[in-house]
């Protein structure tokens, strides 16, 4: 027999028990029955119709104030009872949202993918972690024939499936310019051209742009207003801004952008990230960009990987597990 | 043989002769007290889109019989401004209220049939229908 | 003073209201009542707790078991209670998703937004409409400085987000490749590829390519899979299908597809569409493409785009306002 | 000064325990019945997960006392497999039961303070308070 057959009587003998014993376990029976009673699609109403009939049964001479009350209740309950049902439609719809959303992330993490390049002398590490599931955040490396190791980092402004989307557009954008890969502002200009054709005028990126040359250790780079990354200088044991000015992608078609270059030496680090790292919010307020800096200097001797895997792991906990904006940290360390 | 009774509707307490008719009819055909209230909680909904929407217009309260079968079908007219985009009515969450508000497909889930057409300018009109089981 | 102030006064008004008249008005109000409390977000254990105590108000010698007994309702509608409140969550939630969902799809218009060509001698018409928010059907149109049109059309397997976001990348494809944008089965060959290549292999896009040489009133076209339009053939007064064989994208990289050609004469119309016209199911089964064709034939008087419109607004009304699949339907008659 | 009292959860009748310790504290401090009732439910769904998930662990009732104001807190402890994607488990609709299995989320809103601390293999801690108004 199914529940909705048993329910009338398995109601009334948790009433009895509870009128019998007034004890804790009846009223855990009454939670039991709650969730039984959801399970099956049982909306409130029905509840406060099943009690006045046991009412009824049970106290054959219940006031006829008492008994009438229960048409009120049942009339109010029928509102819950509309809220109720569209929750069970709303479930049902969050689901499917949530599984194409599922595949979508997935297919954008086919499509985005990019290899950690193994070079001598660098190690290298990257975490990329959505707030919701899409990645409003992109990074992606290429290692040239002779050693050179481009890295871009780029930020949509915005987050979920419009930022993904517009993500999906700068990639194949930057896989049909492979010739001038090695000089970052040529790339940002043309990519700025790009994004201002192809997207809406409400969105813009942020993008950084570097190429390592592995056999020089010469890094050049060019940001365009992306959030500056930092250098650790090994020799003066201490971190710099990695300063670089340039405006927005997407905001004006002639932009044009600076060239910057940096000499690593070995022990040295170059740190990109998105805003997502250093704008995580905890309770007391926002981490500041020289709390982000210690915690990299408390794991300094550790390898990159490490590195960004324990930063992440702290931040996340920092802010109860809910990311406010995705999350992208690199780690390019020069170790001989 | 099926009978009709209609009431109009243009001040917020016809909205209540119109329940007490659905619920009259409902009682007599055999619904429990439950699907009475939920049959007169969706005339209710539908003639309150008439009153705050189309200014004016009627529900009509229809006894069906079907070979073996009894039911209650509403029947809400108007000639008011008509709904513009119907799939997006028909939409969960699409209205701003939390509970009751939850109009039309609220009242699509209170009934077994339900039905709307609806020509902006001309007006509206819903068909509702429950089955006695 | 606000509501949840007053309920308490309220809800025992409209008790004694109802027991004093027991009329339909008193429901009504208890209705009201109900709408205001889902308002405030008062939960229905909350209702209970209160419906218990103006009993005890209103009726002091309750019997005690009809009394105690709403320990248990109280209980069961706590389980109610998580439900109504994950319900209010889980509204706002889908709320902001359906917004980034806009914003997505709006993108998408943007990106995938293509203009019906001018040329002489042609009377062009398209409608696509998203079953849901997001078109994972695509069409697009090209005129070259020749009056060549070249036209589009593709489904990928698939609705809703990851279909959309594997759009975007069949955009950006054909985008970089114009050189040899007039032949339908060098374009297809060429999109093979990239699909093979780019798209999870669960992934599959049909597609059609057809270029339409306004100088000899020649069509020549190719199909990967697609749902095979028609040709109607003014002359003999009737419909033929515009059939072609071709693997769908992304299922073999060598995939070959073949050319076909066909001279249109003046009244003769193309009709391509996606299955999403042809799968369209109504109460009485799918539709037919007989029953299309009958219906295009109905109007086949009319301009294109009345066409296209009423054909698509009657297959709308049919499906009760619910389309199953994404719709796109295009068509190019000759009238000069 | 605060105090603090333990059940062990071992077998579904340890739940009925805690649940009454919970009562007891709830209506000692002068939680309204309503409240009284939402404590339990959460303590009921801690020691659920742990009989569930964990097999053994405890249920720990504090009473807080913090200048004027007064609470209780729910400590759920246990050794058992923890949880590996704290994020997806704080999502709601990922559990699949409708209701009261809604789980952790659902215990988050009925109470004012939630904090989950969880390590896979090693255990997890959550202690949730609220504070009588
Ligand atoms: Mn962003
Ligand atoms: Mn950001
Ligand atoms: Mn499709
Ligand atoms: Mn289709």
């Amino acid at each position: 027999m199914n529940f909705r057959e048993l329910m009338d009587s398995k109601y009334k003998e948790i009433i009895e028990h509870y009128l019998n014993e007034q004890d804790e376990k009846a009223l855990y029976l009454g939670q039991k029955f709650s969730r039984k009673s959801i399970e099956h699609h049982v909306s409130p109403e029905e509840i406060i119709s099943l009690h006045k009939s046991v009412m009824l049964e049970m106290e054959p001479n219940i006031p006829h104030h008492v008994l009438h009350a229960f048409d009120i209740l049942l009339e109010v309950m029928i509102g819950y009872g509309f809220a109720y049902r569209e929750h069970q439609s709303l479930r049902s719809k969050q689901q499917e949202l949530n599984n194409e959303i599922d595949i979508a992330s997935n297919m954008q993490q086919t499509l985005l993918g990019t290899s950690i390049p193994a070079v001598e002398g660098l190690d290298i590490a990257a975490v990329s972690v959505p707030a919701k599931k899409m990645n409003g955040d992109y990074y992606h490396f290429v290692q040239d024939e002779n050693d050179s190791v481009s890295v871009a980092i780029a930020d949509v402004i915005g987050k979920g499936i419009p930022a993904a989307l517009c993500m999906s557009m700068i990639k194949y954008a930057m896989d049909s310019l492979p010739e001038y890969r090695n000089e970052p502002n040529a790339v940002l200009e043309s990519l700025n051209r790009v994004v201002e054709q192809n997207v809406d005028a409400s969105m813009f990126i942020t993008m950084f742009y570097g190429v390592y040359n592995s056999h020089k250790h010469l890094f050049s780079y060019s940001s365009a207003g992306h959030e500056p990354g930092f250098f650790y200088n090994a020799h003066a044991g201490h971190f710099e801004d990695l300063d670089a000015k340039g405006l927005l992608l997407g905001v004006d078609k002639k932009a044009k952008y600076r060239q910057y270059e940096r000499r690593v030496e070995v022990g040295d680090m170059i740190i990109l990230l998105s805003d997502g790292v250093t704008e995580c919010r905890t309770e007391e307020g926002f981490i500041e960009r020289e709390d982000l800096v210690e915690l990299i200097s408390q794991h300094k001797h550790l390898t990159s990987d490490e590195i960004v895997t324990n930063v992440y792991k702290e931040l996340e906990k920092l802010q109860h597990f809910e990311l406010r904006d995705d999350f992208t940290l690199i780690i390019i360390k020069r170790i001989s | 043989m099926d009978s009709q009774s209609c009431v109009k509707i243009t001040n917020e307490w016809d909205i209540v002769a119109a329940r007490q008719l659905g619920r009259n009819v409902a009682k007599e055909l055999g619904f429990g007290t439950v699907d009475q209230a939920r049959i007169t909680t969706a005339i209710s909904e539908l003639a309150r889109n008439i009153y705050l929407y189309a200014g004016h217009g009627q529900i009509c309260i229809e006894k069906l019989f079907d070979g073996g079968k009894k039911g209650v079908r509403i029947i809400a007219l108007d000639d008011g401004p008509g709904i513009n985009d119907l799939r997006k009515v028909m939409e969960d969450g699409y209205s701003t209220s939390g509970g009751l508000g939850a109009g039309l497909p609220g009242v699509k889930r209170l009934m077994d049939e339900f039905n709307v057409e609806s020509v902006p300018g001309e007006g509206t009109d819903i068909r509702a229908t429950k089955w006695l089981r």
